[in-house]
């Protein structure tokens, strides 16, 4: 292990420390990390900017490819950076306008091809798995009419739509009690990250010199 | 004061403490519990095992540091997978914070493999705009990412002379920290007609199950769990021949599991409690 | 002027939303290279789009030094912080008299070394934090006060034990015999797996059609002009 | 509509001629070239039939007749080709001094690797000299390399024109082409689209992807049929065909391709021909020679006729694509012109929009503050906007009822808005005396300081409602936690998925996702809300429609399956024209 890797390990368990005494209460260590956090960050992506995007899609374009159109989001994206400057701000809407209006037209027809019809496709098809499989494909089906319903505000919430509405919520909350399980297992997941790097990398491999 | 109520207002400190424990004791102690494969993870597996040894793959990272514990390792198995199976993997990320960690693990399984940038692998890096880059490739793969991530042409790379857009890869694999998923299945995977697995957070995990369902992923890895899984399987099979360690995310699920039963133990416990205290309380109403 | 500044970005969605819209359904080539050449071009305008985030924060922080707001000393830590990490990555200079790899790009190098021991640890530990509140959490707040929240407190910890090793442990040893079958008796993998693909896939899917559907509805309202809200304010 | 398209891409139809018949190949009975149909007029469709299965043992070639006027295009002028030359020579030069350096950094830096390597797993002490070493090696190959990239650059940048012609590769194609051609006019024709395809050595091989052939299309009479688009051939390498081709770098450090693809041209007419070879075997693969090539026993040739690949102007496919899309578009601009007259159309009671009444009544009761937090993102997000339309409504009933109303903001526009809101309540309610700025106010805009600010209130001022409305991030826990300990009715509502289940077990009422735009919408009565709800509404309608019809032919067909097996599929043949995507 060289000495840049020991003084590397050394700060970021003293960083990943520092950002852990959230946990006791916001305090000045946790604001010197999140600060220090966000300025590395920054100029990471200020990198990421130039290498992965101004040098080969417009300084390459131009220079190499002779491509002048690449000129032109060019001015547009320093329109959107005039944003900053409220007289010119208005400039901004330009550049907005063309990739989110056009976005906008690229959604809908790739949406409802790549995620609404296969749905849609999915939920109508014939049953055709066996016993246990029709049966599962039955649950599906209520459970998709349901939680349409539960979401469908032009029909007041009571008797038969009532009912039909509180099992698509029921349907639902057994979806968010996934996801919540999920969710808990995701925190922990970076807790034991965060421990195996304090462990195995610092305590044990630089502090006791164990392993490699 | 008694059970009840000590319960109740335990001290947040107590529970820090304990949660603490039960991550670090078995990381130092580990006793190694059996990790036992799903079928959503066999499904990317078995896909990937089934590929004929050339075959291309595309491998989106698109995660950030964040979700380093629960994602890396599966993008260096997924690797370490291409590499031994002989598939190139074409490597890139749509999130400005992920070159990092993938130029890290590329790396590290390229020099372990023995494999050539440029002819077994590819990193094209980074690029702005989600749908829009993964639009471009759906059209060609080279314009989109004129240069790779070191700066090198694309275009006279041998590994591009036979395939030029994403219609030409033989599976797709979204690892990802946020909403790509969708974005991969609505612009390339479907209209591209090409098998596409996902491995994803556990954050998002509930929410490709409909895709799994209707069959337009082949497979999907959850989290940590899932990866850990992925290591399992592809120890099992390859780990004698070509000495790969066990993985971190298997190692870890000792801790994982500790945790969660002391999670579902206290939800239990605090519950029981809150409902007697209550019982306790229209009671004491009841005689006041 | 004000034409410029109210109608014609409106005339420039519409245009942009529709020609893009309609070329879908067009096979030539023609509409092929259209297709490619705007979501190039929205690639690069994603790019500055990008920096506005980058450069708005850093005036955020340079004004908080200036007018000396509570806290200001905090800003010149993000300041210094990015101009190191900023200029380690772009000066074209050899970084081998520190010991470093010559350019940024090779992983010793001193750009990916402050990522791998300042960025890395810190995001990593920023959402680790977490568990430790819903640890917490689970004593002093999740309570099952209606069907809801119970149906949804059991079904989450189903998946808590199911999806981790511990859940094949503990439920492996409880088998009935049936017929000379052995069941188990708490089959935690395969009732976590059917909660997933099955109720949970069929919730998820009514949400995910219904989502589709406002996102056609407001890709709808922005070709149409009637969503503004991405022009932001003002005149 | 679609069936239409299909007989108009029709082309051609021709009769088998077989030009060499082999009693052992098998003889196509049937065959047919049509123009593919929604496609961008790239391809050619290829289709034929068998008497039974081929079997293993037969490969199946196209082949077109590539005349030389194909070469035109590819031809350099005579400044091109000199430009061409003279920029060769000048980087040659240049590059002449730093190739063999390069070369041999590479080669000892690999060497280097491997020794590296064995060191290491030996546990070798010299490792660490000999990794040093490596890494200079390294180095030097990158700098170099480095230095060979940029030459490249300058090559390419001059021998460039704008549009993407690039003179080095035209130059070279026409190179390819013409050596290709010399060999023979009959070309193989490669990449057999949507269905898996690998050439090797001038002869595809297919395997059908999943599904792929079911997909790609289908003959336009018989649905059954599937035929084989073929749309690029390869140009040989000229080294290749005479036998000399050689891997090596040459004075430019570059290395010829072994095959470059090209398209077939729009509107021209191709002859194509079938080529069915029986193949000598080895087990279920075919033998190889000691050079690797399988080993052809019989071949025939068979002429297809001809056919020209031809621009489709509409993707029948994508036609159920197009219906959905206008009809929504149409529901929905036709429902927000109907909101824009009547804004009283009818939306459902948002039954947690009841118990913020009952929450605003309790603090009332006990004297005590209700807190509002709009969520952590900026107006540009749609829930803020909802957050602040439910906010007027929250500061309304405040303002009837005396109490005060604490809303902590992140974001300095949110906040300006904020304050706007609560005042014109106030002034609506007759009760402008009753506002105070102060408690409508600016935190900081970091996170997880804002998070622990905002709980430090709660635990302070002990508010007896909290409203979390708009969108959050992690910090979800920790706010309705907080919340929850210290006893408030909190009601939340938010269309963050992730965070949902945390707000559901904190709290007492939760908006869930969409419910949080109808509750603003309900309150609002803006058109545009009010209308695209109404919209969406009808496209969920349709949706439910669908599926109520399916489960009544499930029903049916579990009723009369016997007397009639053939219902569902009938219906389900009429219902897949609809929902399929192609």
């Amino acid at each position: 292990m060289t000495i840049g890797e020991i003084i590397g390990i050394w700060v970021a368990a003293g960083l990943t420390l520092m950002m852990f005494s959230f946990i006791y209460r916001d305090n000045a260590f946790f604001k010197l990390g999140e600060h220090l956090y966000l300025g590395i960050s920054v100029g990471y992506f200020v990198n990421i900017q130039y290498w992965q995007v101004l040098v080969p899609d417009v300084y390459r374009a131009i220079k190499v490819n002779h491509d002048f159109l690449a000129l032109i989001p060019s001015i547009l994206g320093i329109f959107i950076l005039l944003r900053l400057i409220p007289s010119l701000a208005w400039l901004s809407r330009m550049s907005f306008a063309f990739y989110i209006g056009g976005f906008a037209g690229l959604a809908i027809p790739n949406v409802l091809h790549g995620y609404f019809l296969p749905q849609l496709f999915e939920t109508l098809r014939p049953f055709d798995a066996g016993w246990a499989g029709n049966l599962n494909q039955l649950v599906i089906l209520l459970g998709v009419f349901t939680v349409i319903i539960f979401f469908f505000f032009s029909l007041e919430h009571k008797n038969v739509v009532g009912g039909i509405s509180r099992v698509g919520l029921f349907f639902i909350m057994v979806s968010f009690g996934a996801s919540f399980g999920y969710t808990v297992m995701a925190r922990i997941s970076l807790l034991v990250g965060r421990f195996q790097f304090l462990i195995d990398d610092w305590i044990m491999g630089v502090i006791f010199r164990q392993g490699g | 004061m008694d059970f009840v109520n000590t319960i109740l207002n335990l001290d947040r400190r107590v529970i820090y403490t304990i949660v603490g424990l039960l991550v670090a004791i078995p990381l130092i102690w580990p006793f190694s519990l059996p990790v036992i494969p799903t079928p959503e993870t066999r499904g990317i597996y078995n896909a990937m095992d089934a590929l004929p040894p050339g075959s291309h793959v595309m491998i989106a990272a698109d995660f950030d540091p964040a979700s380093k514990p629960e994602l890396l390792p599966m993008l260096e198995a997924l690797l370490a997978h291409c590499f031994i199976k002989d598939l190139k993997p074409h490597l890139l990320t749509l999130w400005p914070s992920g070159p990092g960690l993938a130029q890290q693990a590329i790396e590290r399984q390229a020099e372990k493999y023995g494999k050539e940038s440029g002819t077994d692998w590819c990193f094209l890096g980074f690029r702005y705009g989600t749908v829009a880059v993964i639009l471009g490739m759906t059209s060609s793969i080279t314009d989109t990412f004129v240069t790779d991530f070191y700066g090198k042409a694309t275009s006279s790379m041998p590994i591009y002379e036979r395939v030029s857009d994403i219609a030409d890869m033989d599976y797709l694999v979204d690892i990802a920290a946020g909403a790509t998923v969708e974005y991969w299945v609505v612009y390339a995977a479907e209209p591209e007609g090409v098998p596409m697995g996902a491995s994803c957070t556990a954050v998002s995990a509930t929410s490709y199950y409909p895709l799994l369902q209707a069959g337009q992923i082949t497979g999907l890895s959850g989290g940590m769990k899932g990866t850990a899984e992925y290591e399992v399987l592809l120890r099992e099979e390859y780990g004698q021949s070509f000495n790969i360690p066990t993985g971190d995310a298997t190692k870890g699920m000792d801790a994982q599991s500790a945790v969660h039963v002391f999670i579902v133990l206290s939800i239990i416990i605090a519950n029981i409690c809150y409902f007697i205290s209550l019982r306790r309380e229209r009671e004491e109403r009841r005689k006041a | 002027m004000l034409f410029f500044k109210r109608q014609w970005p409106i005339i420039v969605a519409f245009v942009c939303g529709i020609v893009m819209w309609a070329r879908y359904y067009i096979p030539t080539e023609q509409s092929q290279t259209l297709q490619d050449e705007f979501v190039r071009w929205a690639r690069i305008l994603f790019g500055f789009a990008a920096m506005l985030g980058i450069l708005s924060l850093l005036h955020h922080h340079w004004n908080k030094i200036k007018f000396k707001r509570p806290g200001y000393g905090f800003s010149w830590i993000t300041l210094v912080a990015f101009v190191i990490m900023a200029l380690t990555g772009l000066l074209p200079i050899s970084w081998q008299w520190i010991g470093f790899a010559e350019s940024f790009r090779d992983l010793d190098g001193p750009h990916m070394y402050l990522f791998e021991y300042m960025f890395v640890p810190m995001q990593a530990t920023m959402f680790s934090v977490l568990a430790f509140f819903i640890a917490s959490a689970g004593f002093r707040a999740f309570r099952a006060r209606s069907v809801e929240a119970t149906a949804l407190l059991v079904a989450g910890c189903i998946i808590m034990i199911g999806r981790v090793p511990v859940g094949d442990l503990i439920t492996s040893g409880w088998t009935a015999s049936i017929g000379g079958t052995d069941y188990s008796i708490l089959p935690f993998a395969q009732v976590t797996d059917w909660l997933l693909n099955i109720p949970n896939a069929a919730a998820q899917r009514g949400i995910i059609l219904g989502v589709i559907l406002s996102q056609i509805a407001i890709a709808v309202r922005i070709i149409f002009g009637i969503e503004r809200t991405y022009m932001g304010g003002g005149d | 509509m679609r069936k239409m398209l299909l007989i108009a891409g029709l082309a051609a139809l021709a009769v088998v001629v077989p030009t060499l018949a082999a009693a052992e190949v098998p003889v196509p009975i049937e065959t047919e070239v049509i123009d593919v149909p929604n496609d961008d007029g790239s391809a050619l469709g290829v289709l034929w039939f068998w008497d039974g299965d081929a079997g293993l043992d037969i490969r199946v070639t196209v082949e077109a007749d590539v005349t030389r006027d194909e070469l035109d295009s590819y031809q350099l002028t005579v400044d091109e080709t000199d430009l061409l030359q003279r920029a060769r020579e000048e980087l040659a030069d240049r590059l002449g001094p730093i190739l063999p350096d390069l070369y041999e950094a590479t080669a000892q830096a690999a060497e280097l690797q491997l020794r590296l390597r064995a060191a290491e797993s030996e546990g070798n002490p010299d490792a660490a000299s000999i990794r040093q070493e490596y890494w200079q090696q390294q180095r030097r190959a990158t700098r170099l390399g480095r230095q060979r990239d940029k030459l490249w650059e300058w090559f390419e940048g001059r021998l460039r024109r704008p549009g993407g012609d690039y003179i080095f590769e035209r130059a070279q194609t026409f190179d390819y082409l013409t050596a290709t051609l010399d060999h023979s006019n009959w070309v193989p024709l490669a990449e057999v689209s949507g269905i898996g395809a690998t050439l090797e050595e001038g002869v595809i091989t297919w395997s059908p992807k999943s599904e792929a052939v079911e997909r790609f299309g289908h003959h336009p009479y018989e649905p059954d049929k599937v035929y084989y688009a073929v749309g690029t051939y390869r140009a040989l390498n000229p080294g290749m065909l005479s036998g000399s081709y050689t891997n090596e770098p040459d004075e430019i450090d570059y290395t010829a391709p072994r095959t470059i693809t090209l398209n077939l041209e729009q509107g021209r007419t191709y002859n194509l021909r079938l080529v069915v070879e029986r193949m000598q075997m080895d087990g279920d693969e075919w033998y190889t020679d000691e050079n690797d090539r399988p080993v052809v026993l019989e071949s025939a040739t068979f002429d297809l006729g001809g056919g020209a690949p031809r621009v489709n102007f509409f993707n029948g496919a994508y036609f159920n694509n197009l219906i959905f899309a206008v009809g929504f578009a149409v529901i929905i601009l036709i429902a927000i012109m109907l909101a824009r007259r009547n804004p009283n159309m009818f939306i459902r009671r948002i039954s947690g929009l009841e118990a913020v009444d009952e929450a605003i009544g309790r603090a009332t009761e006990m004297g005590k503050p209700v807190l509002y937090l709009c969520g952590l993102d900026s107006l540009a997000t749609l829930s803020t906007l909802a957050a602040i339309n439910i906010l007027g409504r929250v500061a309304r009933r405040i303002a009837d009822y005396d109490s005060d109303l604490v809303v902590p903001n992140r974001d300095p526009v949110v906040l300006t808005v904020a304050q706007e809101v609560v005042r014109e309540a106030y002034i609506d309610q007759g009760r402008p005396d009753a506002y105070k700025e102060d408690n409508i106010f600016f935190v900081t805009d970091d996170q997880f300081s804002f998070t622990a600010t905002t709980c430090a209130i709660m635990m302070r001022e002990r508010p007896a409602a909290n409203f979390f409305m708009g969108y959050y991030y992690a910090e979800s826990l920790l706010l309705a936690e907080t919340g929850a300990s210290t006893g408030a009715i909190q009601i939340a509502g938010t269309d963050a998925l992730h965070q949902l289940p945390f707000f559901i077990t904190t709290c007492d009422y939760t908006l869930i996702g969409e419910e949080l735009y109808a509750a603003s919408a309900y309150l609002s009565r803006e058109p545009m809300l009010l209308g695209s709800l109404k919209g969406q509404d009808l496209g969920k309608a349709l949706i439910m429609v669908l599926i109520i019809i399916q489960t009544l032919l499930f029903a049916i067909h579990a009723v009369i399956a016997l007397s009639n097996p053939g219902i569902l599929q009938q219906s389900w043949d009429w219902l897949k024209l609809l929902v399929e995507p192609l």
